[in-house]
């Protein structure tokens, strides 16, 4: 399967769970020539704001563009780093604060690609996929469009 | 000639919608494209956001396609 | 409990399930400061040697010693990167090929931390930590003892 | 003087224990430690491995306090 690279469904709605990491993980453990796995997930902040507390991000996507450049971005790490799988899931919709919003799932036989992985692919989401985000913010639901640096 | 144009978050407040289409013209650019919005709204201007020109970023000298399916994305905030 | 930074019991017998990795992240989801978790897991291979495949790694460890250098390994990261959380786990006995002998947990506020310090504890435990691992390889139950590189 | 002995790895395997009593002498270094084991044990001189004082990885030169707690460690393999 992860050989052929086929383009995967990245958006999941709502708040990735615990549970759905686990059970990642899991599937992994028949892949016997994996040594290392490097797991990256975003959690929503409780940030503080002139308005009050941020409670949530409400994602929204240009979906086609973003489901094709987190392709883009996979092929390109399989290419730079020594990978045996590679899955990344990102939010869509409402994710309350405390919740996961984003996760990176890199998977080779040593350490290095999977750290040097997980880190490239975040910083590539981070820049050049089309994801905005609005920040709920304070009891009145007041909201700031949030800007990734 | 009839440009699709798709709006994302603050981008599609200002313009109050999602999508529309506008009028445009043999081997408009990019930059003649945000003439048009930045008449249209007037808002736009003081807005940071890049243009997709079917899926791909394009600059201000980029030209548009016919059928093109062009997006106004505002910074994004993935992750 | 995390700014106290107790001494904390880092083995356990056996591999580290997944579900085990899913309870220790959802601990973390009242923790609205934190925006990102980097989590590392280190599983068994089943590499080729020269008696057949290794099916599993026993572990061993000068305990004492051990404990007391995870310690101070998490009292150095937590000095140097800007950590809100760090949990470190490690197999003491028998864990099979395809199974998780290693799960490092950190989290920050934001992600570069949280990258920093994965990376750099798993190679201060690499290097600095009392453990001894036999590999079993092949079906006659012979063994090598490993060595980390 | 008595020095109590750990033994890891494949060196508990060598030394057919997993701890044993030496006899010792007062300013001992680990350097004269090591003497002392090879003799024992020849095997042990092709093997790689450290030698902790009180849980501190020691040099050759660390003289050894009375009632140390010393541990022979073999290479490591966590992780």
């Amino acid at each position: 399967m992860d050989k052929i690279h086929k383009p995967k469904k990245v958006f999941v709605p709502g708040a990735i769970s615990p549970q759905f990491v686990a059970d990642s993980i899991a599937k992994h453990q028949s892949k016997t020539n994996i040594g290392a796995h490097a797991i990256f997930l975003g959690q929503i902040r409780a940030d503080e704001k002139a308005e009050g507390h941020v409670t949530g991000i409400e994602y929204s996507a240009y979906e086609e563009m973003a489901e094709q450049t987190f392709h883009e971005i996979r092929e390109d790490a399989f290419t730079k780093f020594d990978l045996i799988c590679m899955h990344i899931y990102h939010s869509i919709g409402l994710v309350p604060t405390g919740e996961i919003s984003l996760f990176v799932f890199v998977s080779s036989a040593h350490r290095r690609a999977a750290f040097e992985a997980s880190e490239y692919i975040v910083e590539q989401i981070k820049t050049k996929v089309p994801i905005f985000g609005k920040e709920l913010v304070g009891p009145a639901g007041e909201y700031i469009w949030k800007e990734n640096k | 000639m009839s440009i699709n144009i798709l709006y994302f978050g603050m981008l599609a407040e200002i313009s109050g919608q999602a999508n529309e289409h506008l009028a445009g013209k043999e081997n408009m650019t990019v930059n003649d494209l945000k003439g048009q919005l930045f008449e249209k709204y007037p808002e736009m201007r003081e807005k940071k956001f890049k243009i997709a020109v079917n899926q791909k970023i394009g600059d201000d000298e980029t030209i548009i396609p016919l059928s093109a399916e062009i997006a106004l994305l505002p910074p994004f905030a993935g992750g």
